[in-house]
């Protein structure tokens, strides 16, 4: 196993999402509510998801999950907000990359999650709701 | 008390890292007895057993026929006949579910277990209640995590087939009255198994005081290797079981038409076994044997109580399960940090201790939460370890706030 | 040729005791490298797999699902998710026969096997039947002990749902061209499940050459541990069959009323697996992949030719299982000489090897003998301890005539 | 594992009534016909009993198996001669306790067994027969 540290995880930018989530509010009117389940953990989280002309106009999550898992979230739904599903589908592979594989991104709030890669029993909690997401646009798409 | 000093001297995994070990209720640590034994086994004795008459053969055959022997002493069973070679508790569960029980279970009838059960002792039988339309009752438990003994014999009646409960519940720490439990089914006529994984290690067992049908545990919890554990069954009952795996060993006589099957445990144990592991057990039973187990339940008892103390002292720490009688399990939420995170920070000072519903969901859904960290001692663990462990939650408050 | 010296100081069990293990095909010895995998796995690395986060927890977890995808590469397996952790092949045969094959099992229906089956791989399919009201029919053999190839079209049929088939049989030797048989199968879309408990070891498996649905083998046979195998299935088919055994670690979701399962392989997985197992497995199959497996076989096809000759230089013994495609397997019988009372006597002399039915019986009826005794070679085996052998079966002859 | 010395499992006596069995040869009018089959072995052999007033009057044996089953069995069938049920009951018990226990005996054909406790894998061999006595006269009790 590689050298873990905590702050590499643990980065202040997760930590401030985890403490101030975005659109972190039940929004029972969306378009799709998307569930996200971790079995081991029980944690679990819904996307409310507003949709406009193949795009995202407004996201919201709601839920519960550990720090990691609810920061993912809250960037992923603020990144969303306004974007087209298409981008979407890109963005999505590029945080998924960060996450697996430690890829490059300049985007420093997707780059926050690469140090889930030293912790690698904490990678289905930075995935947790994006793959959900993936899911989601898979079944949209066919 | 017991020298945990000494103790840890025989856990070689205690020398090379710094290790504070508290996930005992999952999986415990292997003394160098055991080690030696499985090492032992596979450099100078391996073979395979029952079959062959070449002295390795015999020789392996006849230390896995005396570990039997060695389990039926540990349980005080009748006679080493009852004693099956099984995978672990979970396998165990399921024969006893598909061989017993699945041919007797009729639409209507009713399978008790309690609130508390682990998967292993709940699926198991849930779905096998489906197949046959049968009924699963539940026991419910106080806010405190006991059974509520007062509604037992509301719960039995004359068509429960089958009341399955774990002695030492793995989340809680609760303690059950098996003996109590045992004498209420009597009245029905009631068949009872006896999940013993979490109270194996710890506490003596004495199947014939407990007055159970069946009972059983796993080797990698009581201190002995993985992949092998105990089923034990009365004897009128296994006389009456058809086997459930089949395969070689366990067989009387094979046509390409029938098969005729041997006798218990034969019967029972299709395959090669995996003969290291029941090996390993029988070196973790003479381990175990060798402790003062009265010194270990008085060390059991003075780490719970230490650990509770300290943890209340905590503001925003809540102890779930506060039996009366209780193990050294000791599960807890901490406000504003989920178990997964603390889990993490504690693992990276150094601490094993499991967050999470410890596969007992329902349980978790009854106190309305999706898990807790759980510090589960042993043998070897000490209060400073326990010192260590509150000073480490106060670091990760603080990391975390 | 491989360097059989070289490879015999790699077994431990050599250097303490003069043993001359002719008795692969029952169980192998173990490697240093295995033997070291599990014992570093118990005094540094010792934790239960996938539930928790701590780093010991972590890299255990790691550590196994390492393994899953080494089996995969070993096999040729599309993805780790079609590899299954079982305690052998029993318990992977088993699975199948319940999980896969029961629920679409209908009176009238028809399950193929072949008379050189092991009780394994055929006592679950014939209870199967008569547990559905199907049919058990066997592809019979010659008098070398080949398959009937030529009967094959016409046991075949609509009717058909599983052909379950040794890739080499244990008693005999007998290579089956299991590649054709999985083609014939297709023409009626029948299942094949593979046992290679006696291949795996020697010979380069492909699954998806094989092209097979199923396909099993233990660890013991392979120079792993025991209480460990494997479970091929083809993700198609996984992913349609209900869990077999239930318990922890096999669950998505679980209410009191209710449960819903994880996907494969997690969902046949129930219950705390054998880790070190896994781990011995895993080290196992990096000892065969650093062997030039060509030269393996060369060296086996050497050891049968050798001990075929000489043992047909004695009056008296008659080999049984004479098949062209055939692995260095060697069962004989000798006139006047009961195969229990040889293999006391070549025990007594250091040699070990296996006599019986080897788990055949229809085979042995066939042949119209109560058993044989066998010598099975494996890469540790050397031309000089066939002499010995058979020097030795000639002083056995003197001492009981 | 005891110190093993295959003469003393093969003992001389062993060996001759394996070549020389006693009243070996099928009696299908007998009184009785006791079924012995061991499944690790395939071995199998028939008693053949002729009664008369709680006596044993004639004893034969067919069946195959190793030299320890097939000498064990024609010892019983030679003693059995003549034999009232209860002394062949006093006749059993000892002679199990010589196989299972070495409990010493004057009689050197029962004795002879004793070797099996350093060969416990034969002690079977050694049992066969006379544990399928054993359950007939149990039977033939109840
Ligand atoms: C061909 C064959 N199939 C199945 C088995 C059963 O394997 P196990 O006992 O490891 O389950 C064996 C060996 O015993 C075998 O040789
Ligand atoms: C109370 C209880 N029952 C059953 C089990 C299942 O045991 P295993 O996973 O060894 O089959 C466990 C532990 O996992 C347990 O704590």
């Amino acid at each position: 196993m590689a050298a873990r540290d905590l702050k590499s995880l643990y980065k202040e930018v997760i930590l401030r999402h985890d403490r101030e989530p975005f659109h972190y509010q039940k929004m029972e009117a969306a378009d799709f509510v998307i569930e996200a389940y971790n079995p081991l953990c029980g944690d679990q989280f819904q996307l409310f998801l507003f949709i406009e002309n193949e795009a995202v106009k407004q996201a919201f999550f709601h839920g519960y999950g550990c720090a990691i898992s609810k920061a993912a979230t809250s960037v992923l739904v603020k990144k969303l907000t306004g974007m087209s599903l298409a981008k979407i589908r890109q963005l999505v592979a590029t945080y998924q990359g960060v996450v697996r594989t430690g890829q490059a991104t300049d985007d420093a709030e997707l780059a926050a999650f690469a140090g889930a890669q030293q912790f690698p029993e904490r990678m289905d909690c930075a995935l947790l709701t994006w793959a959900a997401l993936d899911d989601f646009l898979q079944q949209a798409n066919s | 008390m017991i020298d945990t000093n000494a103790i840890r001297q025989d856990f070689p995994i205690f020398s090379g890292q710094q290790l504070v070990y508290l996930d005992n209720a999952a999986t415990t640590q292997k003394p160098a007895s055991v080690i030696r034994a499985v090492h032992d086994f596979y450099t100078a004795k391996n073979a395979t057993v029952r079959r062959s008459v070449y002295p390795l053969a015999a020789s392996a055959t006849q230390a896995y026929e005396q570990v039997r022997t060695e389990v039926q002493h540990f349980i005080g069973a009748v006679s080493p006949r009852e004693i099956i070679f099984t995978s672990g508790v979970t396998e165990g569960i399921n024969l006893v579910a598909q061989s017993f029980l699945a041919p007797r279970l009729k639409p209507g009838d009713e399978v008790l277990v309690s609130m508390m059960e682990h998967h292993a002792n709940l699926i198991p039988w849930q779905q096998l209640c489906r197949q046959c339309g049968a009924h699963l009752r539940v026991i419910p438990i106080n806010e405190q995590g006991e059974l509520r003994m007062d509604l037992l014999p509301e719960l039995l009646n004359a068509r429960t087939r089958m009341l399955a409960i774990a002695q030492v519940s793995n989340s809680l720490g609760t303690i059950n009255p098996i003996a109590a439990i045992v004498q209420l089914a009597r009245r029905y006529k009631v068949p009872v198994l006896v999940d013993a994984a979490q109270s194996v290690a710890h506490y003596p067992l004495d199947v014939q005081a407990l007055d159970c049908d069946f009972l059983v545990f796993s080797g990698h919890k009581m201190f002995a290797p993985s992949g092998v554990g105990i089923l034990y069954g009365k004897a009128a009952h296994l006389a009456q079981m058809p086997p459930w795996q089949t395969g070689g060993e366990m067989i009387q006589s094979v046509t390409l038409e029938t098969a005729r099957f041997a006798e218990p445990p034969a019967r029972f144990e299709a395959g090669t076994p995996n003969v290291e592991g029941a090996i390993g057990l029988g070196a973790a039973i003479n381990y175990l044997n060798a402790l003062d187990r009265k010194a270990v339940a008085a060390h059991l008892e003075a780490l719970r109580l230490h650990a509770t103390e300290r943890l209340l002292a905590i503001a925003g720490i809540r102890i779930i399960g506060t039996a009366a009688q209780k193990t050294a399990i000791v599960s807890f939420t901490m406000a504003g940090i989920h178990p997964h995170d603390a889990a993490t920070f504690l693992g990276e000072a150094g601490i094993a201790l499991r967050a999470g519903h410890h596969c007992t969901q329902p349980l978790m859904d009854f106190f309305q939460i999706p898990g807790t960290l759980r510090a589960s001692f042993t043998i070897y663990n000490t209060i400073e370890e326990i010192d260590y462990l509150i000073e480490t939650i106060g670091a990760a408050r603080r990391f975390f706030s």
